[in-house]
């Protein structure tokens, strides 16, 4: 068969039966002890699946087939992501998959795509992102990172931070100011660098839950080639903020509050608080803002399916999404008592539930991807217009 | 006053939809200052005859019912477009009342002798039914206990009958021996007594007392009597809910737009950080109800069972009482000084949305509901 | 007696004794149809007790004895104003005497006194409050009403208005420009002025309650004798400051929250509600916010009984008074089902609870007396020290 | 750090308050970059002997304990300004578990012997004991069920004694043929054995098993054990919530600290009005809390009954758990991305609050005690 021939088949295939043939290669391949990972796990865990999926033609899903994805249409995509979250899928470092490979597909020169798309497909380059530094956060525009060409390389100096899973990657790409004059956006360049390149230093940095989840990335005197821009120099807002929409939707999914709701539900059932009437309206009350999130999320996969873009409106998905994750997993901590202040979890039939580890965990999606306050003034201005 | 809303942006119209919003947009224009709202209020019977008379003009009485009986037979997919806007506009109507709730009723009776008789006269706007089922506050049973059917006659009390006074006819739940039955009751029956709370929106419920009233025509039977309730009843709900949406969306437009005129400290009080990220929540609880309301009515207008229409019609009308009354609470908080007067508008809204969100069940009675069914 | 001994008298006092004699006086007095009045009341309603109370000398209980009143130290106080809140008194239209007065005794000439006190005392002079302007409500010092000199008079020319119970008073106290130039805070003039004075206009505001409590008052070439100044030309900033410290503590009493709840509990044992764990546990939670309010009320109290003086730092007691208050009137409506949307009320054993009338009701508490937005601003800047 | 508690604004210390305040921030000031704090994470015992001997030297852990046992007999209105330090300066030792609940039950056993032998020697630091009274996650009774003793052998378990490594005994309550009694158990007991939970602050809980473990002195007999342990526990919630305060006052400061500093968008995001409001809200919520600790402590060392302890001791750890969590939680959020590094100091304070929220009952199991109590 060709490529398009194996979308075709994918796209025509039965909502059930599709459902069906990915859960179950999941149920055979997918190791039990990595299901609902309680955290981001690293490629000493996870590569091997990495490799998995690589080898089964499984990794990127949303690629089309030309580039050697899977094609699926936004539906099919729905229930592949879908049957990975309900089975406790951990996330595979997919930087790659998800930002760089999309990217490249749009902006990246013939050169690019050759060399780069296989090498992400094969599992021969793992990604992290460049993006934040110490002084730059919400304010991302700021960023002080600095690439000076010198001939043809640019020599770049600077310090990234919240660069998730860096020491697990051999890539990263990331922005750098290649102009300080003028306004903050319009000097910044989008770089592909070997994470091997002499005068690079990763330094991880141990999260809340004390995991090394995250880690900063130093550079000093790096000589990076110039062919490694994608996009043209000073472009790199430009490519990021179209980057950007490849991970609202994402960001938008109501998983992590999903998630968040079974561990509790697991929890409610092995210790019995379905019977506390004061329990049970609490939940209701979070299945609900879910369920309704749910109908919202959806409403927005519409636009998805019909071809459409989704605009600066999706951050309400984000704020709500975020916002009821962690109100269920501050539920679970009240309903676990002392346990709420404990590491270790409770054992339920369907595997530990760690409330104080899962309110811990749900801390960040509130500030990553643009907190969630930056997300109320882009809210506030694009959408409410309200005056500045 | 600009919409806000995210229907342009993301939401895709039928060529149908369309037309029938532009018309119901048209037809509450009518209304821009409110003031067909202000004159009726604590007025009997609370609405505008000529406003209803209008409504059945362009057809909208019978869009739940059959073409069978004079209706046009579309569904909650047309309609939802058509309640928003009276929600938005205030319109004093007993809308969900009469056109939803003792439409569903009387559709889904089995007796075609009333069906053939009574609905075209619905449709056409000149016979006003509604439905007396409730017997106790807060409550939400279909099984009819307090009033009572012994030989013909009717004896006990029916609550929150809405807009009874200007009601032809009853629709009224009853125990028989066999269980609940629905019968029709002319207003003007002999021993039917009304008395009449006033609405915070200025509308009326009717309480009525039956004294050995003989009953009209027999809607349904112990057989269908209490699911043609429960249907008539989460219809009514989704109805309201659409209502409460329109209510809610255009209060946020009143505000955002007079945050944006008003200036304090040289500056529109819209600028401030604090009430721009208020009115981004309230934005958010408005879409998000929006979302809950569409998928409502797909589901509907489509197959589902009882109990999944139960469970939806709790859901939605849970989160619509609720984001409702927090966005016109809020509305009038960013009014300041202005909002708790008579004469803003915006107060209107919420006395609208306290009547709606604690019709037909509020949040907290859905929320309950919803757990008993789904958990 | 002379008054100083009457004063040492009530001071003297056992509490107990002090507030069953006040408790009796009420019993005796108090017109029983006027207990726990919805609304406002009219002076055709309260004008009579106001009356009685100057009768008994009971009218100005915080005023020092040698100015008529009862000098009540904040003990005696505290306890005079809560036996009157439990019993259900009404407020009379008290602005002369919470504002006028001991702005007067503090900043009044000679002759202001003489002439002024008597009159509040024996009920002839009933005050209403000109600030408020349509265009300056929470951003007070930008208001317009001008007053400009000439010989012995200003002509004043403007608009107040949120102007409580204007119909039924016959002087007003005010805020006017008499100087366009600078600072915005320093041109402004503290006025006394007859409502009869020609070119004064009265016009009821109905608010959403449907009562007429505030009205608008429009000055049209007003004349005023430059003797009804009090503390002197452009100072007029200065003294409304000064009087907001007398009504700083008033606003953060918690009676707005307790009054609520009074009427939830009769309405919660009326209807059966305390047999629901759910009510149970919102009204509790509730309940906890108020004790916690009295617990931080009490606490600002103490520095009164010390003789000290009480800052900004009092807005919070502001915010969580009236947003309480809301809360509680709000579970009303909730647990009232149908009643929250209509006028009429639920009869108890303790009289008619209107739970829709009291969610309408507390509505302007978190934004009259500077909004509660605006006191956020203030603990911002004055207590955390956030910078601007 | 500056402290923008509004003690120094509207209280009035007496001069002894001062000097033991004095004295404990000086004492925190040790630890000022948490170097102990982080060092004793996840470590056992848990916490820091040396601490321990410094507090016993400061006369601290007598503080409950009357003269005649050695202790210096002042009231929690003393005592509370040390634990609001300890919580500041996230100070690793089992203050509230030995000084306060432990010795509370044996201050108030009528076994003279046992307090005037092992008091002194709490009262030095050289002995900790610590009170082993739960059986279940989330139970607040008194009454022991599951441990008991027959014929002076103790069998059971008990769960979430707090840092029991370092604990050198145990007041065990156990049901005896006629009730509830408190012994004394040697952590060397043969027959005893402890396992132990990690905290999220870095502490442990103990789980003992005691299997025909011989017991020790008699603390209380069946007349006084349950009365004795029901007054440690509420002082010790008390304590709990005064350390708390302590926790959740620096959380702020640091925050306010942190968001005056830190520049984005070339302001420091401290000068943003929802970030403002935000810290405004959680200003007065410690404010609260603190308003409640100095009324409680109050009347702690007042004559209020058992039952007016017992309200007012779960009002005040409802209210200092929910606010200490709202705040320090609060806290990371305003502080982004750093915050949720271990690196920041700020994570270890929302790690104490989890831990002292959510022992000795969390805020909604007080709120439902106090229910039951005043309702």
């Amino acid at each position: 068969m060709t490529d398009e021939q194996v979308v075709n088949q994918y796209n025509a295939m039965d909502d059930d039966e599709f459902r069906t043939m990915v859960h179950d290669f999941y149920v055979e391949n997918y190791p039990d002890e990595l299901r609902f990972s309680p955290h981001r796990m690293h490629w000493d865990e996870i590569g091997d699946w990495y490799l998995t999926l690589s080898k089964k033609g499984w990794l990127t899903p949303a690629w089309p087939a030309e580039y050697g994805g899977m094609g699926l249409d936004a539906n099919k995509l729905l229930i592949f992501m879908d049957v990975g979250e309900s089975y406790g899928v951990g996330r595979t470092p997919d930087m790659g998959i998800t930002m760089v490979g999309p990217l490249l597909i749009q902006h990246g020169s013939q050169e690019q795509k050759d060399h780069y798309l296989p090498k992400i497909l094969a599992g021969e380059y793992i990604w992290c992102q460049g993006y934040s530094e110490p002084g730059s956060g919400s304010d991302l525009a700021s960023l002080q990172t600095s690439a000076v060409r010198e001939g043809d390389h640019y020599i770049v100096n600077g310090h990234k931070t919240w660069t998730t899973l860096a020491m697990d990657a051999n890539m990263i790409f990331m922005l750098v100011r290649t102009n300080k004059d003028g306004k903050k956006q319009e000097g910044i360049t989008f770089l592909l660098v070997p994470l091997d390149t002499p005068g690079i230093t990763v330094r991880p940095i141990i999260n809340l839950g004390m995991h090394d989840e995250f880690a900063e990335v130093f550079f000093d005197d790096v000589k990076v080639p110039v062919t490694s821009v994608v996009g043209g120099e000073n472009n790199g807002w430009t490519i990021a903020k179209a980057l950007l929409g490849h991970e609202r939707i994402f960001i938008g999914s109501p998983k992590f509050a999903i998630l968040a709701m079974s561990r509790l539900k697991s929890m409610a059932k092995s210790v019995g608080l379905f019977d506390d009437p004061l329990f049970v309206e609490r939940y209701t009350r979070l299945q609900l803002d879910i369920e309704d999130l749910f109908a919202a999320y959806k409403r927005f996969v519409e636009v998805l399916k019909r071809g459409g873009n989704i605009g600066a409106e999706v951050s309400m998905l984000k704020i709500w999404n975020t916002e009821t994750q962690q109100r269920v997993t501050e539920l679970m901590m009240e309903a676990a008592s002392e346990n709420g202040g404990i590491q270790d979890g409770i054992e339920t039939g369907d595997g530990l539930v760690r409330p104080a580890g899962e309110v811990i965990a749900s801390r960040p999606t509130t500030i990553y991807g643009g907190s969630n306050e930056v997300q109320r003034n882009i809210l506030a201005k694009a959408v409410l217009r309200l005056p500045s | 006053m600009e919409d806000i809303s995210l229907q342009s942006r993301i939401d895709v119209l039928s060529e149908q939809q369309v037309l029938i919003q532009d018309s119901a947009v048209a037809f509450i224009a009518q209304n821009d200052e409110l003031k067909k709202t202000r004159d009726n209020r604590f007025v009997q019977p609370g609405f505008d005859q000529q406003t209803w008379q209008e409504m059945a003009e362009l057809g909208w009485l019978g869009f739940l019912i059959p073409e069978q009986y004079g209706g046009i037979g579309l569904g909650f997919d047309d309609l939802h477009t058509v309640l928003i806007q009276l929600g938005k506009g205030l319109v004093p109507a007993p809308f969900v009342a009469t056109a939803v709730l003792a439409a569903s009723a009387l559709v889904n009776g089995d007796n075609e002798v009333v069906k053939k008789d009574r609905l075209p006269a619905l449709v056409a706007g000149e016979w006003k039914p509604a439905l007396a089922w409730q017997e106790a506050r807060g409550s939400m049973s279909v099984k009819a206990e307090l009033v009572s059917v012994v030989d013909g006659k009717l004896s006990g009390k029916k609550m929150f009958v809405p807009d009874a006074g200007g009601a032809d006819a009853f629709i009224v739940s009853a125990a028989s021996a066999e269980g609940t039955e629905l019968y029709l009751v002319n207003k003007d029956a002999a021993g039917l007594s009304i008395d009449y709370d006033q609405r915070v929106d200025g509308g009326f419920y009717g309480q009525l007392s039956f004294d050995q009233v003989a009953v009209g025509d027999k809607v349904a039977g112990v057989a269908l009597a209490e699911q043609i309730l429960a249907a008539a009843l989460d219809a009514g709900r989704v109805a309201a809910s659409a209502e409460l949406l329109g209510v809610m969306t255009r209060a946020l437009e009143i505000t955002v737009d007079y945050t944006s005129q008003r200036v304090q400290f040289d500056k529109p009080i819209g600028s401030f950080q604090a009430l721009q990220h208020k009115m981004v929540d309230l934005f958010i609880l408005s879409e998000i109800s929006r979302s809950v309301v569409l998928q409502t009515i797909a589901l509907f207008d489509g197959e589902a069972s009882a109990e999944g229409r139960a469970a939806a019609a709790s859901q939605v009308k849970a989160r619509c009482s609720d984001a409702a009354l927090q966005i016109t609470k809020s509305a009038i908080q960013l009014h300041g000084g202005i909002g708790y007067t008579d004469e803003a508008n915006i107060g209107l809204y919420l006395k609208k949305a306290m009547y709606l969100a604690s019709w037909l069940g509020n949040a907290s009675a859905h929320r309950a509901r919803y757990a008993e069914l789904i958990l």
